[in-house]
């Protein structure tokens, strides 16, 4: 119990600590992609060190809540880090909150940011409020549905079991997590508001949509959200990674494992963001008004994804 | 079948003339004829009334006779020829359906009637079996006239006229109600008719005319 | 043995007794009508305590067998019968629970409107009271009828109490008449039901043997009546006119419990008095809530009064309950009672979720409307800094509503889900294509909510005022605080202790389906049906929460610093910003309303640019009401004018009709 | 003994205000007539209850539980009326509608009515019946006819001179009625009293009951004002001074339909076919749909609530056409409450259209504004007529329609129809009368209240706890009509 109390804060301090360098990797990647010159990878944590650094600006009638909701979006991340097994399998937080309960990690963040962002009561604030839950109606169904489809496969909604199932199971052909695995993919690029739904490095505030949000955010807020936005993303790809490919993840208690589970993360991870870099420097940003289309378009897929399962798998 | 006694025959003349009064009425134009011809049912009502009773031995029917007598030969027309004299009332009224058609629809009511009484007669104990069917088709030629009228007095006479059957209907084919409840109906006729020259008047200071066609004015917008 | 009988007897009479006490406080209303002051200090305190001591009968009755009694009113030969059994014991709970945070919250809602007809007011308001817990513990059709129309006539008034404005008439008149529409079906249903030579006790009902057609009769017809009276599309237009139009506690207590009323009817008619039940029922029922439950919170998105924003949300929410009404009776049918007592459950715990936080809304919006006398959103905003308690509390409801962990609103979304990823191996091949399109539905408009409740919130509490008056906005009185904090109190507790709540609704969950859940779980962990199957463990889930947010706290004060500069909002470097430059309640309804075009008529009039005093005005309609009502209206409309026809005034043809009447029954009716 | 002052009281009173004619306390004396006649009524209904049904008068009288309880209804709702038209009359007075010598006329012919209408309840004979049948309707031509406006007098004419052709037709039924019986009782009085038919029924001769059935049900149906033969009852309780429309709506049409169901028991028991009970369904039927749409276009309260009349009398009667215990019970259940329930509307309607001087309802507004007693009054008195909860109507409507649904579902659909429609036509137009702003002046005299409240009070009780000598009682009469 005790290892696995150990093992839990080490997983989840981990992915916390390690989340800014995913970051890092990615912009790295894309830099190259395109040509430039990329910064050092550490370039996330430095940009952190300094934010922390700075003295706080906050709007005359900024609320409490407006200061509160760094810490609320930084600490369900962190939760959703410690939720999904990166290293090992099965942890003893992992009980308290299944793939539902993920979900709803990532909305109540997400609320949180929204109506900070609509507390100042700054035009591109509220912007920014009303297009995150726009894009978030329509994307937090699909993840819910995708998770469907995996714990239908495994008759189970908790993260350690779906895991156990999907990895150390007989390898078994399941077309209704190809569909997943997609819808999973446009999810998390609308999630982390990537391109093609949003532009993390864009400078023109009228078409951000995350950026907008934290607009008003600065020093050590911002970092907090910043982090937090770093771990999100590292949290996706160890999800995805934990759904289609857990090969490698340690099984519960499996110590000896956990080297070998490390290096298998690292190498997934650095493939993860690889791809996500590349398919960012390929692809265009889509105006707004076609977002909820190309989100319908996961959801979908999701589902597609659960009734393939019901046809074909049940 | 034999012939029937002599005083049986004339019952059914009588009634055969109360049909034929009716249908009189039916094409009748002028309010004074009507009012005659009216006068004139009452009184064969009468005789018819007096007869049977006379045959029956039911002598309760002699007051209905005289009742009827007094009310519909005597007092109600000579009330109708004031009223008529005292307005002034009485020119042409064309029915709302001419003549011709009204006939026919009467015809047809007058058969209609004599199937319906067919076998109720067939039942019947009485010596005037045969007169319940002309009974049935007076009344309803009464309400055939009622609804062609448009004028208020012909619709009074109509309805008198209807009474009339129904009067008939009783003593030909039951020998009279009890005496109490003729009596009951005769008053009631005798208010009603009273009750019918208020309002005829009243109708006649109101809208000064008796024409009905004024008197449409409450309806379903 | 004879102890407890005699127990339960005495629940019943001091259920009995707390509904003649409501009733006797509404009387004793009219008598104070000259002392205001007294009637709100005095009268609504009162019925508070009744309310809570409804509660406390509620919970014995979860606890005790089932217990009945006759009064010596109503028809000869049907007296009232009242039978206190686990289902109307959980809804009494339900119904007092909520009602005396409301109750409380209104006695210092209702002290602004002294002078007003506040004792007619008080007296219906307990009159509504009774009518509800009577409803819940009347055991025959003639109670059960009395009671439910005394409940829609009270609240009736209640609705009407402004009856100057023509809009809230308006609302009013549709409402009993729909109320009214929906009674007249139930009295058919409970037609069928009857065990003929007028004898109409649910005793007899239960015994008697009904054929399946004659059974689904009578389950359409009580889906009908009980429809109208929950708001389930088509039949809800009359609930987002009549619950903004009331007193913002009688909103809440409409919304969070009379609704609640429509569904214990359902599950009593349909589990209890029908008996049997047929699988198609389900599936009409699931699809039927389904489709309510999106209907409802798109609208909800699109409006502009938080009200009827939040009238709208209770559609929804009926219709997630209606959804898992539906899956119960399929589960029921296929014989798989295990799942069934699961939706069940989702369904009791959603139900109790939902009178929390919409009551606790609900006096939240009154308390604002107390304060600004404003319901349009577009003038509200920013409240947060002149009203904190309420803004905070509401918070709470918000979030739970929105059904975010940990709060209540999530346990039963998420025991509802957990029963869909349940289905597979349903006999019925079409089921098992419906059931992943209902999960993602339901999934769809649980995030909607969250859309609807951030617009909601951001909108009224946080922003800039926009309306300078705003800023003078007071906050809400001790009362209304007190009520408010119970409502969200209810809120929080419910989301972290579900273990408890789900064991005291167990009683009702096996007299309904005659089934058990396979596991509960211990006090922390939440484990519906295996531990293996899923979890959930909110107390930890919050102390993790916790334990993060104090140590980050905690790290980033003492490795860096906590210094604050104050300044104007940056906003991109923009000078002169106003509050009129952030998003409106339109603004935030518009991309709803793009991508959901095809259930609205859209009316909006937008500004010419020069324009000083620029308006704006959007709404969108209801397509519901032209596609059903209007014709509705159009065919009596035509055929009262065919009807006018007859009569025309004219003797002639009077005398006409007479002798055809005559004529005919003399040639056929012999 | 009762029985004569039951009869004499009211016809007394007639004389005596004709010839007391227009002094100022007449109306008083009124009341007290008719104050009288209930006390008498009481008391001849106490002896029933204990002793059961009794013939007096050598056979002419017959008393059961079923006439004896519209008697004491008709008592009292006479009664209360009076009481009604005192203070509205004195109005109507002083707003120059009516002269004295119409008073007197007014107050003469209430008493004969009464007396009338007691007569048509407790004869045995069923000519006499005829007879006051024909009496009342006259009596009340002239009363509609009061304010001899071109409206009223056309509406009085066309009342007479339909009502007058329906109860010829009803004379016609009796007469066969007679003509069947005397074949069985032998010619002579007897043959029409309804004991001795009731006695002899069954061997009474089908045909001829069938056809004279037929005519009863025309004629006495044209004064029940069953559809189509309803066309005369709006104008005449538009028109008519409204405590006369309270008697019309709340008594005369009852005793109409008594004299129905006293035929239709009758000629079930010749027949032994449920014929006349499906006629009367069909009529009842016809009545309740037509009715309910034509109060949908009405802009007059009292056509409105005339209207409404027709339909629960076709309500009434199709409860009484499907027979059996249950539904005569509510038959008669919702006999009475009708009566109440109505004629407290037209109190409250009448006071309403004094106050705003017309009775065009877009023209009254707003009543609890200036009149909250009054207002209350029409709004409760609508909601208990619409048959809500926990009014008495409610009571009988909850079990005609569950029997309906029980032994006759294909009628249920029309009925839901009809009430929905009616309620929506009423309800929508009642509301903003007594809710909304208004304009209105008071009224110089304090308004009627005690008989509003007094039969609402009565309703509200009924709906919720019948007494069980009453309800013994309704047994009892639901039972004479074949339950």
């Amino acid at each position: 119990m005790s290892t696995g109390i150990l093992l839990q804060a080490a997983q989840t301090l981990l992915a916390i600590l390690l989340a800014p360098l995913l970051m890092g990797w990615v912009n790295q990647c894309r830099a190259w992609l395109q040509g430039r010159s990329a910064p050092s990878i550490v370039q996330p944590y430095r940009a952190l060190r300094k934010l922390f650094h700075k003295d706080a600006v906050l709007a005359h009638d900024a609320s409490p809540l407006f200061r509160f909701a760094p810490y609320m979006v930084f600490a369900s991340m962190a939760l959703a880090a410690g939720i999904v097994p990166t290293l090992a399998n099965d942890l003893p937080f992992s009980p308290a909150a299944d793939v539902i309960a993920l979900v709803g990690i990532f909305a109540l963040a997400r609320v949180f940011l929204a109506l900070a962002a609509m507390d100042i009561g700054t035009a591109f604030g509220t912007l920014g409020a009303r297009r995150e839950m726009l894009v978030s109606f329509l994307a937090e169904p699909a993840l819910l549905m995708v998770f469907f489809t995996a714990s239908l496969i495994s008759q189970s909604t908790a993260l350690p079991v779906i895991v156990a199932t999907l990895a150390h199971k007989a390898f078994a052909i399941h077309p209704s997590l190809a569909f997943a695995a997609v819808a999973f993919w446009m999810i998390s690029l609308a999630e982390n508001a990537r391109i093609p739904v949003d532009n993390p490095t864009t400078h023109l505030e009228l078409t951000m949509i995350h950026e907008a949000m934290v607009l008003e955010y600065s020093a050590r807020h911002l970092a907090l959200i910043e982090w937090a936005t770093a771990v999100k993303l590292f949290t996706y790809s160890a999800l995805g990674i934990a759904l289609f490919v857990p090969w490698g993840i340690a099984a519960q208690g499996d110590v000896a494992a956990l080297p070998l589970a490390l290096a298998a993360m690292v190498a997934k991870l650095a493939a993860g963001g690889a791809a996500l870099s590349l398919l960012e420097a390929v692809s265009a940003k889509v105006r707004l008004f076609r977002v909820p289309e190309f989100l319908g378009t996961a959801f979908l897929l999701a589902v597609l994804g659960m009734l393939i399962h019901f046809l074909l798998e049940a | 079948m034999m012939a029937l006694a002599f005083h049986l025959q004339v019952v059914n003349l009588l009634a055969a003339l109360l049909l034929l009064i009716s249908f009189a009425m039916l094409s009748q134009r002028r309010v004074v004829g009507l009012v005659t011809l009216f006068a004139w049912q009452g009184a064969a009502l009468a005789v018819s009334t007096a007869i049977v009773a006379g045959t029956t031995g039911q002598y309760h029917l002699y007051y209905s006779a005289a009742l009827t007598f007094g009310l519909k030969v005597i007092a109600m027309p000579w009330y109708f020829y004031r009223l008529v004299r005292k307005l002034d009332v009485n020119r042409v009224v064309e029915p709302l359906i001419n003549i011709p058609t009204t006939m026919l629809i009467g015809i047809l009511l007058v058969i209609f009637a004599f199937n319906l009484a067919l076998p109720i007669s067939e039942m019947s104990g009485t010596v005037t079996r045969s007169t319940l069917g002309i009974a049935i088709a007076c009344v309803l030629l009464a309400f055939l006239m009622m609804i062609t009228r448009t004028k208020a007095i012909p619709q009074v006479i109509g309805f008198l006229s209807m009474e009339n059957g129904l009067f008939f209907a009783a003593t030909s084919a039951t020998y009279g109600m009890p005496l109490v409840v003729e009596l009951g109906v005769a008053l009631d006729v005798l208010v009603g008719v009273f009750v019918l020259g208020i309002f005829i008047f009243q109708i006649r200071e109101t809208f000064d005319s008796l024409d009905l066609k004024h008197m449409e004015k409450l309806k379903e917008k | 043995m004879s102890s407890p009988a005699t127990l339960d007897a005495h629940v019943l009479d001091l259920a009995w007794g707390g509904v003649l006490y409501w009733l006797a406080l509404g009387a004793s209303a009219l008598f104070l009508q000259a002392r205001p002051g007294l009637l709100v200090r005095l009268i609504f305190p009162l019925g508070a305590l009744g309310a809570l001591f409804v509660a406390g009968i509620g919970v014995a009755g979860l606890l005790l067998p089932a217990s009945s009694m006759v009064l010596p009113i109503g028809l000869p030969d049907l007296p009232f019968h009242l039978r206190l059994d686990a289902l109307s014991a959980f809804f009494l709970v339900l119904l007092g629970a909520a009602a005396f945070g409301v109750t409380v919250h209104a006695a210092g809602y209702f002290r602004s409107m002294a002078g007003g007809p506040l004792a007619l007011l008080a007296m219906w308001y307990h009159l509504f009271l009774a009518g509800m817990a009577m409803v819940l513990l009347a055991d025959d059709a003639y109670a059960f009828m009395v009671a439910w129309e005394v409940m829609a006539l009270s609240s009736y008034f209640l609705v009407t109490t402004d009856h100057k404005i023509a809009e809230i008439r308006r609302a009013g008149f549709l409402y009993l008449l729909i109320a009214h529409v929906g009674a007249v079906s139930l009295l058919l249903a409970f037609g069928v039901l009857q065990g003929g030579h007028g004898d109409y006790t649910f005793d007899t009902m239960r015994a008697a043997g009904v054929a399946p057609f004659w059974a689904s009769a009578a389950f359409l017809l009580a889906l009908f009546g009980f429809g109208a009276k929950a708001g389930l599309v088509p039949l809800h237009v009359w609930l987002p006119e009549a619950h903004p139009a009331a007193p913002s506690p009688l909103s809440a207590l409409m919304s969070g419990v009379m609704l609640k009323t429509a569904i214990y009817g359902l599950l009593r008619v349909t589990f209890d008095l029908l008996p049997m039940q047929l699988g198609w029922w389900g599936t009409l029922a699931l699809a039927l809530g389904l489709v309510t439950a999106l209907y409802g919170v798109i609208f909800a998105a699109v409006q502009s009064d938080m009200k009827r924003l939040l009238a709208w949300s209770s559609i929804e929410n009926i219709g997630v309950i209606l959804a898992a009404f539906g899956l119960t009776l399929i589960f029921r049918t296929e014989g798989k009672g295990e799942l069934a007592a699961l939706t069940l459950t989702a369904l009791l715990y959603h139900a109790l979720n939902h009178a929390f936080f919409k009551g606790l809304l609900f006096v939240g919006t009154g308390s604002v409307l107390h304060a600004t006398g404003e319901r349009r959103m577009g003038h509200l905003g920013g409240l947060i800094r002149s009203m904190p308690w309420t803004a905070w509390l509401t918070l709470i409801g918000a979030l739970a509503i929105a059904g975010l962990p940990p709060l209540n609103g999530f346990v039963s979304e998420w025991l509802l889900l957990q029963a869909f990823l349940l289905t597979p191996g349903l006999a019925q091949p079409y089921l098992n294509m419906v059931i992943p399109v209902a999960a993602a539905t339901v999934a769809l408009a649980a995030a909607l909510a969250a859309y609807v409740m951030v617009k909601f919130y951001g909108v009224v509490f946080l922003g800039q005022p926009r309306d300078p008056a705003l800023r003078q906005a007071h906050e809400a009185g001790w009362p209304e605080r007190l009520g408010m904090l119970w409502l969200g109190a209810g809120c929080v507790l419910l989301g972290l202790f579900p273990t408890q709540v789900i064991q005291w609704l167990e009683p009702v969950v096996r007299m309904l389906t005659g089934q058990r859940l396979p596991g509960i779980g211990n006090w922390l962990l939440l484990t519906p049906v295996s531990a293996g199957r899923a979890s959930y463990a909110p107390l930890v889930f919050l102390a993790g929460m916790a334990v993060v947010v104090g140590l980050t706290v905690l790290w980033v004060r003492r490795v860096y610093h906590g210094r604050v500069r104050r300044s104007a909002p940056w906003d991109c470097g923009y000078p002169e910003q106003d509050a009129r430059m952030q998003d409106s309640a339109e603004g935030f309804g518009q991309p709803i309303r793009q991508i959901f075009a095809v259930f609205m008529r859209v009316e909006r009039e937008t500004p010419d640019p020069f324009d000083r005093q620029p308006r704006y005005r959007g709404d969108s309609r209801d397509k519901v009401w032209l596609l059903v009502y209007q014709p509705i209206a159009d065919a009596t409309a035509w055929l009262s004018r065919q009807a006018g026809r007859l009569q025309h005034g004219r003797i002639q043809w009077y005398l006409v009709y007479s002798f055809a009447t005559l004529i005919f029954l003399l040639v056929f009716a012999r | 003994m009762e029985l004569f002052w039951l009869l004499g009281i009211p016809l007394a009173g007639g004389v005596f205000l004709a010839l007391w004619g227009c002094r100022r306390n007449a109306p008083e004396i009124n009341a007290l007539f008719s104050f009288l006649t209930l006390a008498v009524a009481s008391l001849l209904t106490a002896r029933i209850v204990e002793s059961g049904p009794m013939v007096v008068g050598d056979g002419w009288f017959f008393i059961d539980s079923f006439n004896v309880f519209l008697v004491a209804l008709t008592a009292l709702v006479a009664f209360t009326t009076a009481l009604f038209s005192r203070p509205y009359m004195r109005i109507e007075q002083e707003h120059g509608r009516l002269n004295a010598a119409r008073l007197r006329l007014y107050h003469a012919s209430y008493q004969i009515f009464i007396g009338a209408m007691l007569l048509a309840l407790t004869t045995n004979n069923m000519g006499i019946l005829w007879v006051a049948m024909e009496a009342a309707t006259l009596a009340t031509v002239l009363l509609v006819s009061l304010y001899r406006t071109p409206a009223s007098l056309e509406a009085a004419w066309k009342y007479f001179i339909l009502c007058g052709v329906g109860i010829a037709l009803a004379l016609f039924g009796t007469i066969l009625l007679y003509f069947a019986a005397e074949k069985v009782l032998g010619p002579g009085g007897t043959a029409l009293l309804w004991t001795h038919l009731n006695g002899v029924k069954a061997q009474l001769e089908p045909t001829v009951l069938s056809l004279a059935f037929v005519f009863l049900l025309v004629g006495y149906g044209t004064k029940v004002g069953l559809a189509p033969l309803h066309s005369w009852l709006p104008d005449a309780h538009a028109e008519g001074p409204t405590p006369v429309s309270a008697v019309l709506s709340g008594l005369l049409l009852n005793v109409a339909l008594y004299a129905v169901m006293r035929s239709k028991v009758l000629v079930d028991g010749a027949l032994g076919t449920d014929m006349a009970g499906s006629l009367m369904m069909g009529f009842g039927l016809l009545s309740v749909v037509l009715a309910a749409f034509l109060i949908k276009r009405q802009t007059d309260v009292k056509r409105m609530f005339a209207y409404s009349s027709i339909e629960h009398m076709g309500l009434i009667t199709f409860a009484f056409g499907m027979g059996g215990a249950v539904a005569n019970f509510a038959g008669l259940l919702h006999m009475t409450m009708h009566s109440l329930t109505k004629s407290a509307i037209f109190f409250a309607v009448g006071h309403a259209t004094q106050k705003a001087g017309t009775q065009l309802m877009d023209d009254i507004r707003g009543l609890i504004r200036t009149n909250p007693t009054l207002g209350w009054g029409l709004m409760l008195g609508t909601i208990a007529i619409l048959g809500v909860p926990p009014f008495g109507v409610f009571a009988s409507e909850f079990l005609i329609i569950t029997t309906a649904m029980h032994e006759h579902p294909w009628a249920t659909p029309f009925l839901l129809l009809a009430l929905g429609v009616a309620f929506a036509a009423i309800f929508g137009k009642v509301q903003p009368m007594v809710f909304g702003e208004t304009g209105l002046p008071r009224l110089p005299h304090q308004p009627a209240q005690t008989p509003v409240f007094l039969h609402l009070g009565l309703v509200l009780m009924l709906g919720l706890f019948i007494p069980p000598y009453l309800a013994a009682w309704y047994r009892q009469a639901a039972h004479l009509l074949g339950g």
